[in-house]
């Protein structure tokens, strides 16, 4: 099979990288700094794909290319995630054994709220995941918590990311030294390079959004989570950040970590973060 | 059970546009399962819609129609408020009917 | 994909010779030896965080082998499960600052 | 990339040969199950969604063979974004028309969908389709009792013979 080959050629290739001596620009006195970060972020894309307008990030890999961008409008027209969706409505109204719902558990009944979320919560010291909130919810309920990373969750969080579309993501970060070092630890999560290939996150959604690794359109870091869950025909189903992580990882040949794991939990509110400003666009379809 | 078939129709004029969508996991016979066991073929084959007693679409399919099946396709001679008749049945006898008004 | 080039690292040469090493004849003891030193790499970079799936893959084919009876790809498998292993905890380490040079900022 | 490990490694598509393929085709078909229809001409085409070549398949499913034709318009993507998803839409001007059908030539199976179109339905269609590799997507129509056809090349990178 093709891929196999294409692989087994990278991989040399890839060991041979993973032990090139890394070149270490070293950086002075590194002060974390949130809001300048979030605003290099964007600032590079916007200069990298001077034609996209911001709120275009949030449709990934059908930003970048336009015989991608009409197969998707086409599935638009009557998206993969559709049954999710309505599934996700049906079990956010379904009370739980105790008569309670989530709609208890969240603020403004649950509506409208995804583009608050991941969220540092100062009391824990942790941050805190849409998917982590709704699990915690259930459990308080007397209710066995979901997968992490498709089935119900992926439903469930499908229809609250639906409120919330349009709404731009308002991820803060509180004036508290944890939240600092998790938007750090993020960070570093994310342009570390793992795996056999030795890629980072940003080696392909940072160097290369737009261009065809193998078969597939990268899509840019910028907005990459606005659109989550997402309808991944490769999956032929629904996925959550978490799942996305757990592939990214397995692709660059990089074990995988739990799901909401504490570095993926951080890796998402830096991503997020950076992506401050920019609309929802959950549930989204990908190839 | 909600129903596994999703339908939009809307009129316009004399034309009617039908987009259906319906739940089903069309396997094609030639993948396997996490254990490396193929997972037997499953897939519809044959929806069909009726509007007024009478055929106005029929789709005969095979295994290589994709998961969770889309079609759209337009008839004349319906008008807003009707009702059209929608059902399919698989290659194991399964089966599910649905009506949509058209909008 | 990289844009980080550089000299081969020593590691790399010791990896590539080892799958060009032709058949020798390896005793029971000598994967048993090979494949401890694999397993404690492994397990070292995995503490880190930083396993490889193929680390994982290579050290269960050496395994494999070896309940097979065939020490000579057994043995061989191990020291390549090694070099990988060995090879992501040196990434690991020299990501610790590296990571910063693909920062956008 | 399908390097993915453990419980999502699901997507090992493996194209079997033919002999494999049609051992599955007949240990799944259900007999004797198929709903009853009105008329004879109205049965589900089972044996050409059986051939696996294109000309067998057309051969069963209309007896005839197909003119190309600059009345239908058939619109595919030039690069499949996942083989398992391809938008696949035909248009025509040609009057009378019966039947649209759709065949993916490579794939183990070519034919894919027949769609019937009886008076007063426009013949204008929309689906999507599996495809296994680079190939033509054929689409037939029958009008007034003659067979035309349009074809297409669509490259398949992320193969789609899976769910």
């Amino acid at each position: 099979m093709k891929p196999r080959l294409a692989i087994l050629l990278g991989s040399v290739a890839a060991v041979l990288t993973a032990l090139v001596a890394a070149s270490p620009r070293v950086v002075a006195a590194d002060k974390v700094d949130p809001a300048a970060d979030a605003k290099a972020f964007q600032n590079f894309f916007f200069q990298k794909f001077p034609k996209l307008k911001p709120e275009e990030f949030v449709n990934g890999p059908y930003s970048m290319d336009e015989g991608l961008k009409r197969q998707w409008q086409e599935k638009e027209e009557f998206p993969p995630y559709e049954f999710a969706l309505d599934a996700g409505k049906e079990m956010f109204a379904t009370p739980f054994k105790n008569g309670k719902t989530y709609a208890d558990c969240f603020a403004n009944g649950g509506i409208g709220i995804r583009q608050n979320y991941p969220y540092f919560d100062t009391r824990e010291g942790k941050v805190i995941t849409l998917e982590l909130a709704v699990n915690r919810c259930r459990e308080a309920n007397g209710e066995a918590p979901y997968s992490y990373v498709k089935d119900e969750m992926a439903s469930l969080t499908a229809y609250m990311a639906f409120t919330s579309r349009g709404k731009p993501f308002d991820i803060k970060i509180p004036d508290d030294p944890r939240a600092l070092e998790a938007f750090e630890n993020g960070k570093r999560y994310f342009y570390t390079r793992r795996g056999q290939m030795n890629f980072s996150c940003a080696s392909c959604h940072v160097q290369s959004p737009g261009e065809r690794i193998r078969a597939e359109i990268l899509a840019p870091a910028l907005g990459i989570l606005n659109a989550m869950p997402i309808y991944r025909s490769e999956w032929s189903g629904m996925g959550t950040t978490s799942r996305r992580f757990v592939t990214c990882n397995s692709q660059t040949r990089a074990v995988p970590l739990e799901p909401q794991s504490d570095e993926y939990r951080d890796v998402e509110y830096f991503l997020s973060y950076v992506s401050n400003g920019l609309p929802i666009s959950g549930p989204g379809a990908r190839p | 059970m909600a129903s596994t078939i999703r339908v939009r129709a809307t009129s316009n004029g004399d034309i009617t546009e039908v987009q259906a969508l319906i739940q089903h996991p069309m396997d094609s016979g030639f993948i396997k399962d996490a254990k490396g066991e193929l997972i037997p073929a499953h897939f519809i084959q044959e929806l069909k819609f009726e509007y007024n007693g009478k055929d106005v679409f029929v789709a005969d399919w095979g295994p290589a129609v994709s998961k969770d099946p889309y079609v759209k396709f337009s008839f004349k001679g319906a008008k807003k408020g009707d009702e059209i008749k929608i059902s399919w049945v698989d290659n194991k006898g399964a089966s599910d009917t649905t009506t949509a008004k058209i909008s | 994909m990289s844009k980080t080039t550089g000299k081969p690292f020593q590691l790399a040469l010791v990896l590539l010779s080892i799958a060009a090493t032709p058949a020798f004849a390896a005793t029971e003891a000598d994967y048993k030896a090979a494949y401890a030193a694999a397993e404690a790499a492994s397990k070292e970079a995995v503490a880190l965080r930083h396993q490889w799936t193929t680390t994982v893959s290579t050290l269960s084919a050496a395994k494999k082998a070896a309940d097979s009876g065939d020490f000579d790809r057994a043995t061989a498998a191990a020291k390549e499960a090694e070099a990988l292993a060995k090879a992501s905890i040196y990434q690991a380490t020299s990501e610790k600052e590296a990571w910063k040079a693909m920062e956008i900022r | 990339m399908n390097a993915t490990t453990g419980p999502l490694a699901t997507r090992r598509l493996i194209l079997q040969g033919a002999v494999t393929v049609a051992l599955i085709g007949l240990g799944n078909l259900p007999f004797g199950i198929a709903p009853a229809r009105a008329a004879a001409n109205d049965k589900y085409p089972e044996d050409a969604f059986k051939q696996k070549s294109q000309a067998d398949a057309i051969k069963a499913l209309y007896g005839k063979t197909a003119e190309p034709s600059d009345k239908i318009k058939l619109d595919a993507p030039e690069i499949a974004e996942n083989g398992a998803v391809v938008p696949i839409s035909v248009t025509t001007t040609l009057e009378k028309v019966t039947s649209i059908s759709f065949l993916v030539a490579e794939n183990p199976n070519a034919l894919a969908a027949s769609y019937r179109i009886p008076d007063g339905t426009i013949p204008t269609i929309a689906n999507r389709l599996k495809m296994a590799k680079t190939t033509n997507v054929l689409v037939l129509v029958e009008a007034d009792g003659k067979l035309f056809s349009a074809a297409k090349e669509v490259k398949v990178t992320v193969g789609g013979c899976g769910g």
